[in-house]
């Protein structure tokens, strides 16, 4: 079923707009929805035989990989309290949209995340820890992103939309039969790499799916800063298609994401996902939502909370039992302390590791200077005829 | 009263307050500067003050951000533009080099771009990637435009001011780790010009030039020098575009030795400007190669490195005693 | 009428391809045309009222408008073949898209060109032998955009529709009753600040004009590189409306260009026009399209030139004589006349110039390496005790 | 027969064919390199020879460009950019330093990436704004970077090979004015290093350092000063990012005097660097202090007037006599 965007719809419906409905739109924007947030599977036409293989077993394995991925995520924004972190972005309330994308893909597609993909890392198997260096700040990424066909974080955003594009255009170079997915944000789509990526994609038919997680933030500036009408249409003007997607519901990210891959992997070139979504929490650890947002809006969003609808349906239908529920709670913790205890035990890099990997081939000025350091930060060391500050106070 | 203590941070928003005040051709512009007043709070409380139309939450594109506002200069108004981190102006540079800095050149002066571009910049915050950089060198290589750098609350201010009065464009690079420092800011008081260096503390032995966040470290450096016996001048040069070689001069011509402090990497950076000119400027003063205290051929590294990455006070004065024993 | 793209349309009908039809496009684009290339008026619901007003002197206006622009192009180019030009970029086959567009303007609206709009700032009256300068290299632009609203040229592709966004949200927030229009071509239609541009004007709603004179080629490359749909259509996806005018009828362009200026003066924010065009010459006069494409491609777009059509219709409904005619070639002989000996007697600038305008308020850089530059030159003079070998030489 | 005598421009054209030839994940790409073969010709044929697939027209926008060239490296291509002009590279400067630059340090080495952006550069041609322009500088101070320049043709036949062969990203600048100078070329022999300095021509009593096209000039330069008995070195340092600091100090401890020559503005430029590092490495030798001609610190003028703005013979044995004055 095709239901209009709810958010919208209300306002129009009552006649009068309310406060939390930010999104009046020219034209009623269309929004693939296979699970309500009441927890009802509703039919689509378009989409149905691409998640008619779930059985319950796949099911469950979907709630259990969103479950898992927001207690990773409460983890680490718990780690960032405890100073463990310098900072974490929390992908909180959009599981659904990480997860059924992540799901989607075959092992030899390829991702290019933005920074807040710790879901879609999740079903790539990464192992998250893995992705907290970073946040720690004992590395950039550090990953190897042909292990799990996982790229590195991008920070400096829409960035990576042209890595992406470039990949695709060498796997249609390879002939290969897989696909590639980018991710990015509603804030992210005004930069010119986000558009020229649609250009270059569409002009080299080149097998990419563009998954634009339309969170309704970007920091502190609501998505109508970047848009007047709904992001999935801006993929027309480039001529490939775009298709807006209920972001919460797990089942419709699923179908949709592998629909657009399957198109991409037949040949027939790019799509953009827009995943209507919502940021539950703050931008990052450093930001204070309350600042420029209404709790309302956020109360409006719980109720489409992206794990209960489905934990609802699962229930309904009889695919999950209590055992499930409480099982996966335990494994929950499991993840938890396992996180917990290797991002503490997280060594802080050498020093001489600002030498590393500069370059592949080598630069004699970085061996300069790293030997130059080196003697440096040797003068400072206990040996008996040290003179520096350091050696005088070892040797009182 | 004019004189008041306050935080840099306070005093680049008072500075932005009190143009937007003087100036309803003055704007603001940039990324979350609106109701967030900006991730480190610069432009907080404007736009409620000033409204939507003055200061302006802009679709996440720099190169927009800055082309846009050189549209807005050619219209008569006076953009303030927020980068968010200095990390993050590179997809404006096109605008910046080969529009915002050469279009007065190209009307032959017939139109003036007073844009100011402020950027948070350099490291010292714990922060990830692209959040700890000092590109200030990438700038004053550019022809048509002024670089600048406050260390302090009251230069804040009042050099924001000035560049904001300038009918040039200006890279204004603000030191975030030391947004939280506060001094003594006089607002009406006559600042010095925009492109002058100050000397921050007296010296006779060596001159050591810094601008930015390297000028508390250099005065630290100083003061530690001090107990050896050393008497450290420290310039800060508060200008990367032009640079006051003037002043840089006349202090080594009477220390003889010089050492130049950046976060930046040394490789290209402004040090060695500074080194060649001041060399040739003063041969037969120098009883030292200038040397220079910097940042390494390396990406900005992981925050748990930066405190062996940036100059501290320990690498100023290992330098000190390198220059000395020459 | 809306006449489908003929160029496309005729392949179709023969259902083979055609070497010189090289727009297949996924749907048919419409066409805005009021004057067939043989002359006929043609009826437009929508735009006829926009070109109600012109009487036979406005029609010959922008003949002559049109004629003087090709003579003083082909002047230009002459020029730059006896070597008083360094370059020479030549708008023959696009007089119309800028004629027609020049015309809808008003005194107080604003310009940002490219670097080929010699026919737009004929309208605006800038003196054609100020444009010269940049091309002789005598300097990069220097006419005063003020004095004519007509901004400089512009040479690095698309920067400039920023610049015309920016402008026009100045327009705006003065409550000017005026509007904004800014050119580009299809090759910079790629650049992400074009992309960035239509999200600007877009989420300000900006009384800008967005003028893409698709002239089919990119130096060599044709539009299939940038684009597999239409360009009007990309305007969509940022919401805005897009159309396709037919760029070698002058009063179509009128129309269209009128229409878009009145929309986005009454507050309706951007208009994106796509002018079908075609460039008849090199890109520039160092450049050789017989590498790239082939001679019947043109030979297909000189049945459609812009100047015929015009003529045959104002002979054809009696609103221009023989003597009007002839008139008109004289002009043109006593402007290309007054070009020639212009740019002749255009004096190199001084050497100190190189110091001058680099910055408004000064810089002591500059001022110290001026200094530094006039001594040396002055090293050379043919004072007694100078030692240079100039000196040497003038003293023999 | 292996050497053939052959312009920079056929020479670079040879480079490419043979890449292209040998190693089939090489791609060029770039506007106007299919069937135009490049404004410069330096891509002519090999669109023609190895398919679209390999020579690639791209669409008008250089971030995507370099954009594109990463997702491809990434999946295991070696792309040689073509970027049309000097001063369009800016669009694509994010992408170079924030994403070419720094992606092998953030994978921790994992990744490579192989991308050469090649650039014709530098003034003389009697172009337009933002054809003639050496921005060298910019590149050659972010870390991750590696900045290189043949003078002829030899060296553009194999530095580009050796370019393409690197793992790591190598900003390619093409001295455009001298694309039809000609020269023997071996493409059997065994070239230098990619980042060595080559004595181009052997003196005793001053050293001149320059890359690109100022070789030439400083070559002629150093022919006019024999003729007034002054023996002049030259330098051709090819690599600007690393600069062979062991040849020109060698070169220094010999001569005592050194004139660093280019076409970028003198300002923050790299004789900057090299006058800084040198006179740390050469105190006690250098008899002057290091001195620099280049651009001045102004937009490249007008086609009319760059025979005064770039460095020429005069300029040159101007700071010749004035180093030697000292
Ligand atoms: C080029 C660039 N400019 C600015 C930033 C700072 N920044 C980081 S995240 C962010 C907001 C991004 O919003 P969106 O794309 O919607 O993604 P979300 O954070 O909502 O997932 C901004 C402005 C950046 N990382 N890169
Ligand atoms: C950013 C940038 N890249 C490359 C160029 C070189 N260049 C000049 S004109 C041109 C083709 C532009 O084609 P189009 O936009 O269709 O305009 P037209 O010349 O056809 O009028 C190119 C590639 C440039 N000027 N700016
Ligand atoms: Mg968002
Ligand atoms: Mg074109």
């Amino acid at each position: 079923m095709t239901v209009e965007n709810t958010a919208a719809r209300k306002p129009r419906r009552s006649s009068k707009r309310v406060s939390a409905a930010k999104k009046p739109t020219s034209s009623e924007p269309q929004l693939v929805q296979l699970l309500t947030p009441e927890g009802e599977r509703v039919a689509h036409p378009d989409y149905d035989h691409h998640v008619a293989d779930l059985g319950p077993e796949e099911l469950r394995g979907l709630y259990r990989d969103m479950v898992l991925t927001r207690r990773f995520d409460a983890e680490a924004t718990a780690l960032q309290r405890q100073g463990e972190l310098g900072l974490w972005a929390s992908l909180l309330g959009q599981e659904a949209a990480q997860i059924g994308s992540g799901r989607a893909l075959r092992d030899e597609d390829y991702v290019f995340p933005t920074y807040r993909e710790h879901g879609v890392a999740w079903c790539r198997g990464v192992d998250p820890t893995n992705l907290l260096g970073m946040f720690r700040g004992v590395n950039h990424g550090g990953w190897d992103p042909s292990s799990n066909n996982f790229h590195l974080y991008t920070i400096v955003i829409g960035s990576q939309a042209l890595h992406a594009t470039g990949y695709a255009m060498g796997v249609a170079k390879d002939g290969a039969d897989s696909a590639v997915i980018a991710y990015f944000g509603d804030g992210a789509s005004s930069q010119g790499d986000v558009a020229e990526s649609f250009t270059f994609s569409a002009v080299y038919n080149a097998p990419v799916v563009f998954f634009c997680q339309n969170n309704q933030w970007a920091i502190s500036e609501p998505t109508e800063r970047q848009t007047r009408v709904p992001l999935y249409q801006r993929a027309q003007g480039y001529g490939f298609p775009g298709v807006r997607v209920d972001g919460n519901d797990v089942l419709a990210c699923l179908a949709v994401t592998r629909s657009a891959l399957e198109r991409a992997r037949r040949g027939e070139g790019p799509t953009l996902v827009e995943a209507f979504t919502y940021r539950m929490g703050a931008h990052t650890t450093s930001d204070d939502p309350t600042r420029y947002r209404h709790d309302d809006e956020r109360a409006a969003w719980e109720a489409k909370d992206p794990i209960l609808r489905l934990r609802k349906y699962l229930a309904d239908q009889g695919h999950a039992d209590e055992a499930f529920f409480t099982g996966l709670e335990a494994e929950s913790d499991t993840l938890a302390k396992r996180v917990r205890e290797a991002v503490r035990a997280m060594p802080d890099p050498d020093d001489m590791a600002i030498f590393d990997h500069v370059y592949a081939d080598g630069h004699a000025l970085v061996d300069e200077e790293r030997a130059q350091f080196a003697a440096y930060q040797a003068s400072f060391s206990t040996e008996p005829d040290g003179g520096s500050a350091a050696g005088a106070e070892e040797g009182k | 009263m004019a004189v008041e203590k306050m935080s840099l941070a306070k005093a680049l928003n008072e500075s932005l307050r009190k143009a937007l005040d003087t100036d309803p051709k003055v704007l603001v512009m940039g990324e979350d500067v609106g109701k967030l007043g900006g991730v480190f709070r610069i432009t907080d409380g404007l736009q409620k003050d000033f409204g939507e139309e003055r200061v302006i939450d802009t679709p996440l594109a720099e190169s927009g951000i800055v082309g846009t506002a050189i549209g807005l200069a050619l219209r008569g108004y006076r953009p303030v533009v927020e980068i968010q981190f200095d990390g993050f102006v590179f997809p404006a540079y096109d605008q910046i080099v080969t529009q915002l800095a050469k279009m007065h050149a190209r009307a032959l002066g017939k139109v003036k771009l007073p844009v100011v571009v402020r950027i948070p910049y350099g490291g010292g915050i714990g922060a990830v990637e692209h959040h700890s950089e000092s590109p200030e060198a990438l700038f004053a290589h550019v022809a048509g435009l002024k670089v600048v750098s406050p260390s302090n609350a009251a230069d804040g201010y009042w050099m924001l001011q000035q560049a904001i009065q300038s009918d040039d464009p200006v890279i204004f690079f603000e030191p975030k780790r030391r947004y939280w420092d506060k001094a003594e800011v006089d607002t009406e008081s006559i600042p010095d010009p925009l492109h002058a260096a100050r000397v921050a503390r007296a010296g006779t032995d060596i001159t050591l030039a810094a601008y930015g966040p390297m000028v508390k470290v250099c005065l630290e450096a100083a003061a530690a020098a001090e107990e050896e016996g050393k008497s450290v001048e420290v310039l800060d040069l508060r200008s990367m575009s032009p640079i006051d070689f003037d002043a840089v001069q006349r202090s080594v011509e009477r220390t003889g030795r010089l050492v130049v402090v950046h976060e930046a990497p040394v490789f290209y950076g402004s040090g060695a400007e500074i080194a060649a000119r001041i060399t040739e400027r003063c041969f037969y003063h120098l009883e030292a190669p200038v040397l220079r205290v910097g940042g390494f051929h390396a990406p900005y590294p992981p925050a748990r490195l930066e405190e062996e990455y940036l100059p501290g006070l320990d690498r100023v004065l290992d330098a000190v005693d390198r220059s000395l024993a020459y």
